[in-house]
């Protein structure tokens, strides 16, 4: 659901539902257009500018030859740095766009964005904000082995002062990286790698989607199906196969993790009965288990059966593509935990 | 101005008007006063946390900001309320802060590791160990892109020499040419670990000149020397010719904190330094150069005195703050 | 409960009783006698060694005197290199014992943490192992603010590869090192900076309390209350409130996340049918949140209410006493959580 | 040795045996052949994730392993195969490996970046850059504490010099005195980021002296050279003097991955470069010096070549890991 309020005209909004563009391709429009609006807003990241391309995922294509490599930077190899100088720009009046290359790569960084990004304005009274967005992607599928397949949400969502986005679709991405540039807080904006190729509408111009506002994939009245990331249509296609046997999926995208859409969760919940969270993260510790937390909180009454996590494995992302396969939770593991939870009910 | 370990240029003809240096007098007591109150108050329980007095330091903080313009940034370490004092701030609400009162700069909410002055550019006291040095880069990549014209300081101690952000940012500075001066008080010791052996190499100038950029070393003692290094290495940036470091020699004169056992260095050692104690000796210099009687310096005491008293007396008159304001300014 | 199985003689178990020390000495201990005992330990951090008292918190106190300073080594301040050289030490055949003063200061050294130390083995194919301890101290309560009283035991719970472990007595503090010690694997051992001055008795001499078995700290019939650090002492003492109105809470203290004893919380709950659970780490992304979501899966049938979470608040810790303690679970919050949770049943 | 920059000791009386040359000649083609044929693999999709070809880098591991003794460690980096290969590795464990294979060096868990082999102290490659650094300087420390008289070798690239943890360690290991030598490959890149724009200050070898170590530069396209200036630095750790850098110039002769643009260096650039193929260069010199005859050396080549097709023969043939191995290997 995308909110149509800041698009300009209603003419656009049609042409939009004809542009079908990449996921990388939105998430560079987004750039585009905010750096062309806000004359503080810069990129700065490990290959964004001089790699062919735009970045090894292409996301920053366009961008140096647009703004020049001022406003498009090329970092050395400095993840800590490049963080920490992110947050240093933002509390001093520009609206930096960092990338890390791989989330990985975080725990380097993560002193100054949760020791310095969150908590400045807090521990200032207030009297500073931190308006920065921490562009990377996370997420396994590709053999890319332990170090370079991790999905991290949960760290971020951890730590107060930090807002958290996992968009699934190019015209989300694009919606919610305007957001998260004019929003004012530290903005940890979590893409996909796998994602970046998928194509669906995106509207042309301006707009944005609110933080903090889930979206409801696909309705339906026996199991709600909360999912991030690549698990958003892997739930989609397991709702497929489902349908055929008359189970109903109804496959909600928080789309923003901090601050989480919990009402239309549990409104959801509360008509199913039941609830499947899906990510790739791993299991022990995963926001999976926050929503399970919560959803039985407010929910508890109208659980006709546990909430089922259905997630990565334990274990460090393995390279071989039985292994990894085994580790991340597929659609097939959905349709069984989905059948689990109705086998006597329909 | 490329190499390593240069000491500060002689003074020649850029002495200092005589008022900034009376006001750096006044600062600098202004410090040492407001460390002494503060030990005081966390001795007798009305402080928690921490408290890590600048005392012995105080030519450091003084000597860097009569160098710097109003709008010129700077960051902070766990021992920031010099930074904070002679950046301008204002002691009635850090005083308040440090008793965790609704009228401190923060509302209660940081205390003395966490003091900040947006107003005056001081982007914050900080309680990591090398946690100024990314913020103070980044304000300084700030003021080049939407060209400002400010500069950037970073204070850091030491200890903090050896963190791997310096290096990061060393070098991001430099490739960049960034208005950011890295100033690093080597007051000797962190904590109970001894400048003398975690330093490999032994000079930190040295190390500036690997990254291409200059590195001067200056007495910390001595605010005028200081200043003068300062204002090189400032202007240097500010004309656009990048980041540099300057190493300001100097010592705390008590422990880290209330709570250190100090058994880690020669009592001697100390006391040496207690000898060139930088307000006596900028005291000396101002009757001896006649800018300044005994009268008049013992009346700067007594006003430094008075409006130590008077932030004392504001902090202890204000309200904690309210539970309410627990969950305000998470997110803005 | 104390696992005697490695207590030298019978004589020594009875003494035992009678040896009152603080957490701080109890962890003292483990580390003098592991040292002792297998000269591939040592022991480095900052001020571990010529800070008066060893260490800020006394744990190291008297090391560097018995063992000399090439085992209990002094370390400049470069917390990424402290833990990136003990995973190195680890693989080469060392068993380091590694210090942060603050778990805050974590977020320097995630990378080898969790890139290097928790997969290592994984990636290599079970060549390699890890013997090592991170040993830290986290928590609030003193007015440290914002940068120096987190809990971030949810971090690495979330890695796979990783052991984490809690200790809330000095015997347990004691026993648990010794085995952390002794694990082949990277341990995570955290510490209360409001425990090192609790006392308890500690049996004398080499004993060790497995990793992954919880202890029932006071039985009970209403309610279990799963607690983490301080917060094992704060239930203990609403159990004492409580007991007095007939409401009984079974306090259980997991003393190890990672491995979880879900055996032991599960069969409390299915006794108790409610569940109170709490930490001082924020609530958002809590572990408090995987214990809720592991009953729920694997009790659910024998829950009479929704389990609660009494955690810290989503906040930055701030510095004030009355929002530190507002910001805090207290004995009241338990106390109140607790009669909610019974409120038409007692 | 302390001092910055300077150039490796001529040859001397410090030639190496003939045998020993040879040996390394046929290394350094089994890395060339290694990774062409992992390229090849990689672009018929045999493989997953990313390859990170050693092609014209090969004198700088090789070179450097010569000095090495079997009981000493290394550390390597996402360009990884050249590394196991000079530590005296396995072609076929690491060939299968490659094509996630349940006989390779992890089973298949960790393909081309994480290929380890604890037997001849290889700990592993690292798709972490900079990830290696801590690993060296840590086994170097256990060789310091448990005496055993190993050194430590930790190979990097260009670009991980600027991350944060190589202060930390050459800071610590230099104040620990560690048998550990640190060896930078600068192929000129990192993915497109020139050295020459990356390294502040210009001359990674100042940063040494910055920690009061040696840096050595040489050029990494000779074998001899190389070897010549890494014995240099590792006798000096095993006897006990601390660490050092050394700074190999050299060359990526092809992409940093399969799917390089290769669009940020110049053609002519590589072209120079390629004109210095360390193999060849080796090639000609035991000709020249008549160590060996055109014929030895294409019997090496066909030699290696068979042992390549049998590396790839058995991956192939090899099964994958069977699904029960997911959860095996996280914990001892
Ligand atoms: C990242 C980090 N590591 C350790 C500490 C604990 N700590 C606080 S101050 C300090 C010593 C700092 O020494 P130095 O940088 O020389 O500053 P000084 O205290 O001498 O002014 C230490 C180790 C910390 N606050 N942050
Ligand atoms: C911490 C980290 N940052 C970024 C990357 C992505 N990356 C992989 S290789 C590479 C370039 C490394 O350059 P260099 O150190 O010069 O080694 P080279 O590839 O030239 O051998 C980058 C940026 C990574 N793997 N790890
Ligand atoms: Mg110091
Ligand atoms: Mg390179």
């Amino acid at each position: 659901m995308v909110t149509t309020s800041d698009r300009q005209t209603a003419a656009e909004a049609v042409t939009a539902h004809e542009r079908i563009l990449t996921y990388a391709q939105a998430l560079n429009e987004a750039l585009r257009e905010e750096m062309r609006r806000d004359p503080t807003v810069f990129v700065m990241g490990e290959d964004v500018a001089a790699w062919g391309g735009g970045g090894v995922f292409a996301v920053t294509r366009g961008l140096a030859e647009e703004f020049g490599t001022e406003r498009v930077r090329d970092t050395p190899i400095s993840e800590e740095a490049i963080v920490a100088v992110a947050v240093g720009a933002a509390a001093s009046g520009s609206r930096p766009v960092a990338e890390l290359m791989y989330v990985d790569f975080v725990g380097l960084a993560m002193e100054p964005l949760v020791n310095q990004a969150a908590k400045l304005r807090y521990m200032f009274g207030g009297k500073v904000s931190v308006p920065m967005v921490l562009r990377t992607q996370q997420g396994a599928g590709r053999g890319n082995a332990a170090q370079h397949s991790q999905s991290l949400e949960a760290w971020f969502c951890h730590v107060p002062g930090l807002k958290v986005v996992t968009p699934s679709t190019p015209a989300d991405a694009k919606g919610l990286l305007v957001s998260a540039i004019r929003d004012d807080n530290p903005v940890v904006f979590l893409e996909h790698k796998l994602l970046y190729g998928t194509k669906g509408h995106v509207p042309a111009g301006a707009y944005t989607i609110p933080l903090g506002v889930a979206d409801v994939k696909r309705p339906g009245r026996h199991i709600t199906v909360v999912g991030v990331h690549m698990m958003v249509l892997k739930a989609l296609q397991a709702a497929d196969q489902l349908a055929e046997e008359g189970i109903e999926l109804e496959v909600i995208d928080p789309r923003t993790l901090v601050p989480l859409d919990e009402a239309t969760i549990v409104e959801s919940v509360k008509k199913t009965g039941r609830l499947i969270v899906t990510h790739e993260a791993a299991t022990r510790g995963g926001y999976g288990a926050e929503i399970v937390a919560r959803v039985v909180e407010l929910a508890f009454d109208y659980l006709d059966a546990p909430p089922v996590r259905v997630c990565a494995k334990d274990v460090p992302i393995p390279y071989s593509a039985v292994l990894e396969e085994a580790a991340l939770p597929q659609v097939t593991d959905l349709v069984t935990a989905a059948r689990a939870l109705m086998h006597d009910e329909v | 101005m490329e190499g390593t370990g240069r000491t500060a240029l002689a003074p020649g003809d850029r002495e200092l008007p005589a008022e900034r240096l009376l006001d750096a007098y006044r600062q600098m007591l202004t410090i040492r006063r407001f460390e002494e109150r503060a030990l005081d108050l966390y001795r007798a329980g009305e402080m928690r946390g921490s408290t890590h007095p600048y005392i012995g330091m105080e030519a450091v903080a003084v000597g860097v900001c009569l160098a710097l313009e109003p709008d010129d940034y700077i960051t902070s370490t766990h021992r920031g309320h010099g930074h904070t004092i002679a950046k301008g701030g204002d002691v009635r609400r850090m005083m308040a802060e440090l008793l965790g009162r609704a009228t401190g700069y923060s509302g209660g909410k940081g205390g003395s590791m966490h003091i900040a002055d947006l107003d005056r550019k001081m982007l914050g006291a900080n309680g990591i160990v090398g946690g100024g040095m990314g913020l103070a880069t980044g304000a300084a990549l700030t003021a080049k892109l939407q060209r400002t014209g400010a500069v950037a300081v970073c204070f850091f101690g030491d200890g903090a020499l050896n963190q791997g952000i310096l290096h990061e940012v060393s070098n991001l500075a430099a490739i960049w040419s960034l208005p950011v001066v890295f100033v690093c008080e080597n007051n000797q010791y962190a904590m109970s670990a001894a400048a003398a052996w975690t330093i490999a190499g032994g000079d930190p100038a040295k190390r500036a000149a690997g990254y291409g950029i200059p590195g001067l070393t200056v007495d910390g003692m001595d605010v005028e020397a200081v200043e003068r290094a300062a204002r090189d290495l400032v202007d240097r940036a500010r004309r656009g010719d990048g980041p540099s470091y300057l190493i300001a020699t100097t010592y705390r004169f008590v422990g880290h904190h209330a709570g250190d056992p100090l058994n880690y260095r020669p009592k001697e050692e100390a006391e040496e330094w207690r000898a060139r104690d930088p307000i006596r000796r900028l005291a000396e210099r101002l009757l001896a150069r006649g800018l300044a009687t005994a009268a008049e310096l013992a009346a700067i005491d007594s006003e430094v005195l008075a409006q130590i008293d008077d932030a004392v007396a504001f902090a202890k008159a204000s309200p904690p703050p309210s539970v309410a304001q627990l969950l305000t300014d998470i997110y803005a």
